[in-house]
């Protein structure tokens, strides 16, 4: 590994945590500085991750993606290594972190310490989780994501909040023991930590051992499941999501996709194939199918908007966790698309959620009455009256959540039908030959996201019909520039996914196909040759400078 | 016990000293413990553990330090350290204890216990039973 | 191109109004779009030459080419009509609402979403894909729904548009379905692909779903029964919208796709009994309840159901003559209903009402405007020498003639008369209630007056239409009629003629029993009429919309409401129990599966000492488990009682590291849980021992899970344990440790080289901890009765009052007089040995952690012993700057070796021969560990401080009550 | 012969402090007094300490010998924090 | 020694996940930490468990007679962030009584 | 530079103990030292004058020996509970030393006699609660404690 373009790979975790290192060198009171900081990490990590995105697209024989920290070989030291998933999970983290951010700065960073330190650092977990090749880098990751994800989720403080952490973080804890539980099983049985030795030692490993294997990786996938919220799992997530503050919730909605990617990294790279091929592929279809299910009553049954957006979390993490159940790769590919849609797609909404209540009596009084009551009134910073009363408000605000209902219900002309359809034409479309029998599961998947879809479309026009047409009569809501650009932003993104549906599912294909030939990455990441070595072994006196 | 074979050189007349550093230390260990659970209120129970923080710290110490300065051939004196700091720290823990205690017993009015001293009556006063 | 054009150019329009913010920019926005639709009637009329005679338009670009989904655009025959017929109808359309819609209305608003649609509906009949078809029929449902509630202040306009959007939106869903399963069938979603593949589709097992699918979708959209009724309630649109909506374009959608797909899948037993019935009811009971409604744009739209409910019937059977009846009868009823539902604006713009009962010879005023109603009614009655009446002969001739064996057929004829007779009577309805009779009393505008002309003028345009296409059919409709038939029917094209007259014949007869018998039955029921309430006799009650919203409301949301809470909860423990018993599950389940036998339990080789001190430690662990409700400090204590034995059992097992750390750890820990506890509610055990059956069967249950994950884990690391070791990655550590890591201590040389990306993150997690923490304590309130001083300050500070010779604090000076002495004096040797644990980790147990945690209990002992106040006027520590200092320092070391060209945390450790010091390690990994040092002490102390801090800071907030309490 | 003494002394000395260390733990289930049990936790630190040291005898090496001394230079820190919590109510004020 | 130890995890394991399971926050906490006892246990455990081995390097040691340092590294590691994560559940604990006034998990107290 | 240098002392010996005895270690040590040091000036404890520094291994030396002696006195009481009555009781001994430090230290000693105990201090009239296992003569705990150890402290301290 060589070149300024190998660093690059480690920069994603690099950039926020020195990012967020050096924020706290500044005082509360400098904001700007602060926020000028946080906003330039972003920038230069959506650089970053586009440029990877590029190099991974060139597949492996083109950019060698594998990392060796500390410049040790895989099996020992830690790889990262970013191929065409990865980088997309890259880009699509980093794009999302600057819409929220820039929403944040309008109020929200102001309402209790430290909000840009955490957003970096939740920024380095979600970048770390997604790079590493390394299940306990991968726990490690994995907490420092949630930590930041706990102190952002509290952002703001107040009861629902601190109620809605309390158990979140009971949760999570209670999950981040079955990892260790399970990473440490599967150290015990196979002896290795790398994720690319593991997919070879797999093959190797008979026996009592194997069993044991296995029920690691089980007690494993628990977790991923846990973070993805499958039901019966994922009860924690409507509270938390909806407790949480619009940009907090906003980058809250790649979370639930770390469980996904790592259920689909390992379940291909390891699990892909061999004795152990296909382990607890039943319990994600039936799982993922009734979180939909789940989902789509609590879409039906939230008169929140919170609630609604959170519901469509689970509808989301539902679907790609029964449709990955199918593994099928013209449907993984779909679902890739799905992913990053319906991520978008949440995302806008959380943030419009809130500019969108604003306007509502009710929400707002509320809203006071707790600042009131709970406020540290001599130590918080003043709320600062933000927004002005533009006369096209309340017509952008309708025109993105009309977007918003579009796209979760998966109608056209938006994203959200392009991944339906393309998952669809998967299952039972032009993509299965017209002479393959197609199984009732895939019938039941068909039915749910049909449902589910229409689930949206019934409360979205409720709640749009409640709160554009019965209740916001004449109070137009304060909102900034500031606040509205990043939902358009990412409105406009969904629709440009739309526009280039084509380029854009051919990288989901071409990354799906890699997944498939787990070779390929094994053999990067077991091949990478080190700095400065020749040969495997070494030089006299260690890997020095 | 194979796990001795590392002390095949120690010779006999260090074996013993430590042995027997190691029975007076371990038995006043054990006795004060035993103390510590027989002895029938709080302040006689806490003069027990002091068996163990001082001469059954010491006995060990010194067992150890013997040893490991036979062994090596050098003086290997870290040990010492432990039984400072040890006898150092132990009164903090028993004084802010036994205070605690004091105070409890005198603020639920126990009567064995002594009120604390009033100059205009310098001895021993009535128990703290209001 | 220029379906490109057609399609896009309404959108563009549509983006171009919605642009025109300003309200009063009414003329300006329907100049535009008057000038858009005409384009687009231009544009259409002009590729005429194309698809005459079988030709064909097409365009292919790109979209989503790997799914078989392309932005392909293709103009047949049919789609020209049809084109036409949208972009005509559109036109007029514009014109009469550029007149209709009032001043106060936001019409570029308007506008816009009427091009959008025209666009979308441009779109359907256009589209070479049928996946993009979808996209549009879909794009029409969302565009009809934000026409229909268009004035939104009103409840009857939301809720129609909601209706209207959720019964065609489900419609949507299915027919994309549907279409996918048809894709699925023929291996393409291209549409002459699929029209070219009619026999493998029937032939196909899956025939009967996608049919069934694409049949809800195509009868949602046309409003058949039962999925009707959304479109009565959709009149509360502005009237424009219903008269394009409801004649030419968003009804006519589902029978377009009926005649798309019908080469492709007509012609079966099961498409003939499933449209049929659907048609036959339609037809019957739209008419029908036509009759009994009083609202005028109701009965219209009744009848518009009625009508959709002909076509569906005659393209049920499955005869190319049927189907160019249908095709004609598209057309036919676009114009004279779309002149019908202007007709009907007019009056309901000069008068206030449409409701039939308040309306009344209305003819003295709006001559003109009534004799056009007259025609258009005629037309819609068959009346002949009217387009109605050709396409409804047509239609009773194909009812008579055709036979698909069945009761369905049989009944046929009869029910197209009985149908006829009541168009009969709610066309002669329409006429004779409202223009006829005297004058109207009570009118909400008294004087109505005629229209301005050109709000008129569709109305008479298509009032003509109606005559010529009626009078000389074969000369005006004719030529297109015949190219559209062509490209749908191709080689089945049958023959036909258009004539007015084709003898004394069964049609015939047909229509004059339906005429007559419709006069008579008008007679009959016009006294009824006039005064009953809205609503046909025996269905009234059987009102389809509050039965759909009974059951929307049903599903949707009680049940939804209630299911969320079964099969949900917001408590924590059912989540917690499901996490355990998933996770017990998981470690079982692939073991019980795969027939795992547990090795024999061994019980040689066991250290009784390492033995009994487990039984210790189990002993604690059981007690505090037991303890932990009532005594709290008890089960603290035992907690200290279960870590000492982890700590011992690490030693034992060769993990001294691991010991000094457990200790340190536990020692911090222990103080930041007595920290909490004060703030923690006093719990007495007299309190609350009633227990109930339930509490008592859940706790069971919990101590059940309990031991079986207790049981589950002994099984677990049994097992792993008698496993033989792996070929681990171990031994590359062992043995290159000292000569690549450059330390002795293995497990200091993983932490800080081999993984020291690992480190690297934990001490971030302990970062955000700690900032965490930090930020949610200066919010912290303590609850109400926390806030007062603990109970011992308030006995000895009341003891120190009571004495004269005392003063307030005395107590508590005396008590860590002594005690504080010693603390002060054991600071610099715990810093001492914290930078001892700190230097020797390379190589010896110790490290950058154990002696960070060393570092900050050094503090936390000075915070013991002198209190807050007393510390920080000493000791300035600023945890934030250690934090940053440590979060800097460890990747900036790692990014050292970029300079040397290796990767990020590549060490460098040398000895460096000093002299007469001789050999210093000098790793690059101790600068890290320094990093590691840092932040601990920094994040350490920030926590404990920063909950410390709680005590003094409730003091003040204390003392800012106090006055407070006083003026209450 | 060495190795037997020693054997034997270091046996008893484990088994003295094992069983010193389940008293202090009873104890410390016992009560009957939060002071009790504190000190009992104290106890079982102490003996805890003097166990390694002598489980550092008996492997013959002092690498056992930093816990040890944590032990012995900060256990107290849990047990003062314990007691002030008994005499105050509050750890630090 | 791996009976003793294997037992031993199981009664921490049974008793945390008890306590786990309760309704009162101080008591979830006490489980989370016997749990993390039991679990930092556990990891130590796959190694193998071998006594007087520690991986420490002098001269003359045979490496293949220590033991297993992976997971040692993995247990502080484990321990560093189980540490972390119990401060900032205690912290959230009390934040959570302080404005709902109560200890309950739920922030509200569960009718019968 | 140093400002307690017996501390300072005390702390390099520590360092040495610890690390092993290398002229390397004794610099670091020394470093080490100093900047242990400045934290404690930092706390600005009451500074002890220690007059008479060399009493102390006297003291040492009696407080070993009494600690031996009461730990066979303690011993045999636990031993013999239930043969030897034995009462216990609390005493008050009026101190006059005043240096907190000069009190820490009899209090260790007390405190590390097993049989004695040192409860609480007042520091407005200067007695000290001493609770005594083996209570027979409470003078004689009075001069003991006084005689002994307080009057050999004052030499040393101030
Ligand atoms: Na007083
Ligand atoms: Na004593």
């Amino acid at each position: 590994m060589s070149g300024w373009q190998q660093n690059l790979i480690i920069a994603p975790i690099l950039i926020p945590l020195l990012a967020g290192a050096i924020l706290l060198f500044f005082d509360e009171r400098q904001r700007v500085v602060k926020a000028m900081i946080s906003v330039v990490s972003c920038l230069a990590l959506v650089a970053i991750a586009v440029s990877l995105f590029r190099l991974a697209s060139y597949g492996p024989e083109r950019f060698e993606g594998v990392y060796m920290l500390g410049n040790w070989p895989a099996p020992f030291g830690i790889v990262l290594v970013v191929d065409r998933l990865s980088a997309l999970m890259l880009v699509l983290a980093s794009i999302l972190a600057v819409p929220t951010l820039v929403y944040a700065l309008a109020r929200w960073h102001a309402a209790g310490a430290h909000f840009h330190s955490l957003f970096q650092f939740l920024l380095m977990g979600l970048n770390g989780a997604f790079l590493t090749g390394d299940l306990f880098n991968l726990f490690v990751f994995f907490e420092v994501m949630l930590a930041a994800s706990y102190g952002l989720l509290m952002h703001g403080s107040g009861p629902m909040r601190v109620k809605a952490g309390l158990h979140y973080i009971a949760v999570n804890l209670a999950a981040a023991l079955c990892f260790l539980i399970g990473v440490s099983a599967i150290y015990g049985s196979a002896g290795t930590l790398n994720m690319a030795d593991l997919a070879v030692r797999i093959g190797e490993i008979e026996g009592d051992r194997r069993m044991l294997l296995e029920a690691g990786a089980a007690i494993l996938g628990i977790v991923f499941l846990i973070k993805a919220g499958m039901w019966p799992l994922n009860f924690w997530l409507p509270a938390a999501y909806s407790a949480a503050t619009a940009p907090v919730a906003g980058i809250f909605a790649i979370m639930s996709k770390v469980g996904i990617y790592v259920i689909l990294r390992l379940s291909l790279l390891v699990f892909g194939q061999g004795e152990s091929a296909g382990l607890g592929l039943n319990v994600l279809l039936y799982g993922g199918m009734a979180t939909v299910a789940f989902g789509t009553i609590g879409v039906l049954a939230s008169q929140a908007l919170g609630r609604l957006a959170s519901y469509s979390v689970l509808v989301s993490s539902g679907t790609l966790l029964a449709v990955l159940g199918l593994n099928n790769g013209m449907v993984t590919a779909g679902a890739l698309f799905y992913m990053v849609s319906s991520t978008l797609t949440i995302a806008a909404f959380f943030l419009l959620i809130e500019l969108v209540e604003r306007g509502q009596d009710a929400g707002a009084s509320v809203l006071a009455v707790t600042m009131e009551a709970y406020g540290d009134a001599d130590e918080e910073e003043q709320e600062v009256e933000v927004g002005v009363t533009m006369p096209a408000t309340i017509a952008v605000l309708g025109v993105c959540f009309a977007a918003c209902g579009i796209l979760l219900s998966g109608l056209p002309p938006l994203s959200g039908f392009v991944a339906k359809f393309t998952m669809l034409t998967g299952m039972i479309g032009s993509g299965v030959s017209a002479d393959a029998p197609i199984p009732a599961s895939v019938w039941w998947i068909v039915a749910l996201l049909i449902l589910s879809g229409l689930a949206a479309l019934i409360s979205m026009t409720r709640a749009g019909i409640r709160t554009f047409w019965a209740s916001m009569e004449g109070t137009v809501p304060r909102v900034l520039v500031m606040e509205m650009a990043p939902v358009l932003l990412l409105i406009a993104m969904t629709l440009a996914l739309t526009v280039q549906a084509g380029p854009v599912m051919r990288y989901m294909e071409e990354t799906v196909s890699g997944l498939q030939q787990p070779a390929t990455y094994i053999d990067a990441v077991i091949n990478a040759r080190r700095v400065g070595v020749e040969e495997p072994g070494g030089p006299e006196g260690g890997g020095g400078i | 016990m194979n796990i001795m074979d590392h002390a095949v050189d120690l010779p006999v007349w260090a074996a013993l000293l430590v042995s027997f550093f190691l029975v007076v230390g371990s038995g006043l260990t054990l006795i004060g413990t035993i103390g510590f659970s027989r002895l029938p209120s709080f302040y006689e129970r806490i003069h027990a553990p002091t068996l163990g923080t001082s001469w059954g710290t010491g006995g060990i110490v010194m067992a150890s330090m013997i040893f490991f300065t036979v062994l090596a051939t050098r003086p290997v004196i870290h040990e010492i350290l432990i039984g400072i700091f040890v006898t150092v720290t132990t009164p903090v823990t028993l004084m802010l204890l036994a205070r605690a205690a004091l105070h409890r017993d005198r603020a639920e009015g126990n009567p064995d216990v002594l009120a604390e001293v009033s100059p205009d009556e310098p001895k021993r006063g009535p128990a703290l039973g209001e | 191109m220029v379906l490109v054009l057609l399609v896009c150019l309404p959108f563009l329009g549509s983006l171009a109004a919605i642009m025109l913010l300003r309200t009063d920019s009414r003329v300006l926005a329907a100049r535009m779009a008057g000038a858009v639709t005409f384009l687009c009637l231009v544009l259409t009329a002009a590729v005429y030459p194309a698809v005459r005679s079988g030709g064909k338009l097409r365009l292919d670009i790109e979209w989503l080419p790997q799914f078989g989904l392309n932005f392909t655009l293709r103009m047949d025959g049919f789609a020209w009509l049809f084109a036409m017929l949208i972009a005509g109808i559109g036109c007029l359309v514009v014109l009469y609402a550029r007149y209709y819609m009032s001043e106060e209305d936001p019409v570029p608003r308007f506008f816009s979403f009427l091009l959008a649609f025209m666009g979308s509906m441009l779109g359907i009949v256009l589209s070479g894909n049928i996946i993009l078809l979808s996209v549009f029929w879909e794009l029409t449902s969302i565009f009809s729904f934000l026409l229909i509630s268009y004035w939104h202040n009103n409840a009857t306009a939301r809720d129609g548009a909601r209706m209207a959007l959720t019964i065609t939106g489900i419609g949507g869903f299915c027919l994309l379905a549907g279409l996918l399963v048809l894709g699925h069938i023929v291996g393409s979603y291209d549409l002459d692909v699929v029209l070219g593949a009619g026999d493998q589709i029937k032939a196909h097992p899956l025939y009967l779903t996608a049919l069934v699918l694409i049949l809800i979708g195509a009868l949602t959209k046309s409003a058949q029964v039962p999925f009707h009724f959304w479109l009565p309630n959709a009149m509360a649109a502005p009237t424009p919208v219903s008269a394009y909506l409801h004649s030419a374009t968003m009804v006519k959608a589902g029978v377009f796709l009926l005649v798309r797909f019908w080469p492709a899948l007509s012609g079966t037993y099961e498409w003939f009994m499933l449209v049929g019935i659907a048609g036959t009811c339609t037809l019957l009971l739209g008419a029908y309840f036509a009759m009994f409604q009083q609202d005028l744009k109701g009965l219209l739209a009744y009848s518009t159901i009625s009508h959709l409910g002909l076509i569906t019937t005659l393209l049920s059977l499955g005869s190319p003559l049927a189907a160019v009846a249908a095709i004609f009868h598209m057309m036919n009823h676009a114009t004279f209903k779309a002149s019908l539902f202007m007709a009907a604006g007019i009056i309901d713009h000069e008068t206030g009402t449409r409701d039939m009962r308040r309306l009344s010879g209305l003819y003295r005023y709006l001559p003109i405007t009534g004799t056009l109603a007259m025609v258009a009614s005629a037309a819609m009655a068959g009346v002949p020498l009217l387009n109605g009446f050709i396409s409804k002969e047509m239609f009773f001739a194909e009812a008579v003639e055709t036979h698909a064996d069945s009761m369905l057929d049989r009944m046929l004829p009869y029910i197209a008369t009985l149908a006829g007779a009541f168009s009969v009577v709610y066309s002669l309805r329409f006429i004779h209630t409202v223009f006829f009779g005297p004058a109207p009393l009570d009118l909400p505008k008294p004087k109505p007056h005629e229209p301005p002309h050109w709000m008129r003028f569709p109305v008479e345009f298509l009032v003509l239409a109606c005559l010529v296409v009626g009078i000389i059919p074969g000369l005006s409709i004719g030529p297109f009629l015949h190219s559209a038939v062509l490209s749908v029917l191709g080689d089945r094209t049958p023959e036909y003629s258009l004539a007015i007259w084709h003898g004394i014949n069964t049609p015939l007869i047909m229509s004059m029993i339906a005429l007559a018998g419709g006069v008579l039955l008008y007679i009959l029921l016009k006294d009824y009429l006039a005064r009953c309430d809205d609503g046909p006799p025996l269905f009234r009650h059987l009102a389809g919309q509050r039965i759909f919203e009974r059951v929307l409301v049903t599903v949707s949301w009680k049940w939804a409401r209630w299911m969320e809470s079964r099969f949900g909860t917001r408590n924590l423990q059912p989540q917690l129990r499901l996490i355990a018993a998933a996770g017990l599950l998981a470690g079982v389940v692939p073991l019980y599966m795969a027939g795992f036998t547990p090795a024999p339990v061994a019980f040689s080789g066991v250290d009784p000492i390492f033995a009994a001190i487990w039984c210790i430690g189990a002993f604690c662990a059981l007690a505090a488990a037991y303890q932990a409700k009532y005594h709290r400090l008890a089960a603290l204590v035992l907690l200290g009682g279960a870590g000492i034995t982890t700590c011992i059992t690490f030693v034992w097992l060769s993990a001294p590291d691991l010991a000094i750390t457990q200790l340190v750890v536990e020692i911090v820990t222990t103080v930041l849980l007595l920290l909490g506890l004060r703030w923690l509610p006093k719990r007495y055990e007299k309190v609350d021992n009633s227990v109930t059956l339930a509490a008592r069967g859940r706790r069971f249950r919990d101590f059940l899970l309990a031991v079986s994950c207790g049981f589950g884990m002994f099984l677990l690391s049994y097992a792993i344990m008698k496993q033989p070791v792996p070929d681990a990655i171990a031994s590359y550590f062992l043995e290159k440790a000292y000569t690549e890591g450059g330390g002795r201590n293995v497990v200091n040389v993983i932490l800080v080289d081999f993984r020291g990306f690992d480190t690297m993150g934990e001490i971030v997690v302990l970062a955000i901890v700690a900032l965490t923490v930090f930020a949610l304590l200066r919010r912290f309130r303590p609850a109400a009765d926390s806030i007062e001083k603990p109970e011992q300050q308030r006995i000895q500070a009341a003891y120190d009052d009571e004495r004269p010779e005392r003063s307030a604090g005395d107590t508590v000076r005396d008590y860590l007089l002594v005690p504080s002495v010693i603390m002060q004096w054991m600071f610099p040797v715990i810093v001492t040995f914290a930078i001892y644990l700190f230097m020797r980790g390379h190589d010896l147990p110790g490290g950058g952690f154990a002696g960070g945690v060393t570092m900050a209990i050094a503090f936390l002992l000075q915070y013991l012993a002198g209190g807050v106040r007393w510390a920080e006027d000493r000791l300035r520590i600023l945890p934030l700057r250690w934090m940053g200092f440590g979060l800097l320092v460890a990747p900036l070391t790692g990014m050292g070796a970029w300079l040397f060209g290796y990767p990020f945390l590549t060490s460098h450790s040398q000895y460096l021969d000093v002299p007469f010091i001789g050999k210093v390690p000098m790793a690059s990994a101790l600068m890290f560990d320094l990093g590691v040092f840092s932040l601990v002490v920094g994040a350490t102390v920030l926590i404990l401080i920063a909950l410390a801090h709680q005590s003094i800071r409730t003091h003040r907030v204390r003392n800012l009550d106090a006055p407070k309490a006083e003026e209450a | 012969m060495s190795q037997t003494i020693l054997a034997v002394s270091l046996t008893f000395a484990q088994v003295c402090l094992a069983i010193a260390m389940a008293l202090a733990a009873l104890r410390m289930s016992r009560g009957p007094r939060a002071q009790d049990r504190v000190l009992a936790l104290d106890t079982l630190y102490v003996n805890s300490m003097l166990l390694l040291m002598v489980f550092g005898i008996r492997t013959g090496k002092d690498i056992y010998f930093e816990a040890s001394l944590v032990i012995g230079m900060l256990g107290f820190v849990a047990t003062v924090a314990l007691a002030k919590f008994l005499m105050r109510g509050e750890v630090i004020e | 020694m791996e009976l003793v130890l294997a037992i031993g995890i199981g009664i921490m394991t049974g008793s945390g996940v008890w306590l786990l399971l309760r309704p009162r926050t101080y008591q979830v906490i006490i489980g989370l930490s016997l749990l993390s006892y039991a679990v930092n246990l556990f990891i130590f455990a796959v190694g193998g468990v071998k006594s007087n081995a520690a991986p420490l390097l002098g001269e003359g040691v045979d490496t293949s007679t220590l033991t297993d340092p992976v997971p040692h590294a993995l247990v502080l590691t484990a321990i560093v962030i189980g540490f972390a994560t119990t401060a900032l559940f205690l912290v959230v604990l009390l934040a959570a009584r302080g404005l709902t006034g109560t200890d309950h998990v739920d922030g509200r107290e569960q009718p019968k | 530079m140093l400002p307690y240098p017996l501390l300072s002392a005390s702390l390099v010996i520590m360092w040495l103990a610890l690390n092993g005895f290398t002229l390397g270690h004794l610099i670091l040590g020394c470093i080490v030292a100093v900047f242990a040091s400045w934290g404690m000036a930092s706390l600005r404890p009451a500074k002890p004058r220690l007059r008479k520094w060399y009493l102390l291994p006297k003291l040492v030396g009696i407080v070993l020996y009494d600690i031996v002696r009461s730990n066979v006195a303690v011993a045999s009481i636990i031993l013999g509970g239930h043969r030897r009555q034995f009462k216990s009781g609390f005493i008050t001994v009026p101190l006059d030393v005043e240096s907190p430090m000069a009190l820490a230290v009899l209090a260790v000693v007390v405190t590390s006699t097993p049989g004695t105990a040192w409860l609480e201090y007042n520091s407005l009239n200067r007695t000290v609660l001493i609770h005594v296992l083996d209570l027979v003569d409470e003078a004689e705990w009075q001069t003991l404690i006084k005689g002994r150890y307080e009057a050999l402290l004052m030499e040393i301290f101030e």
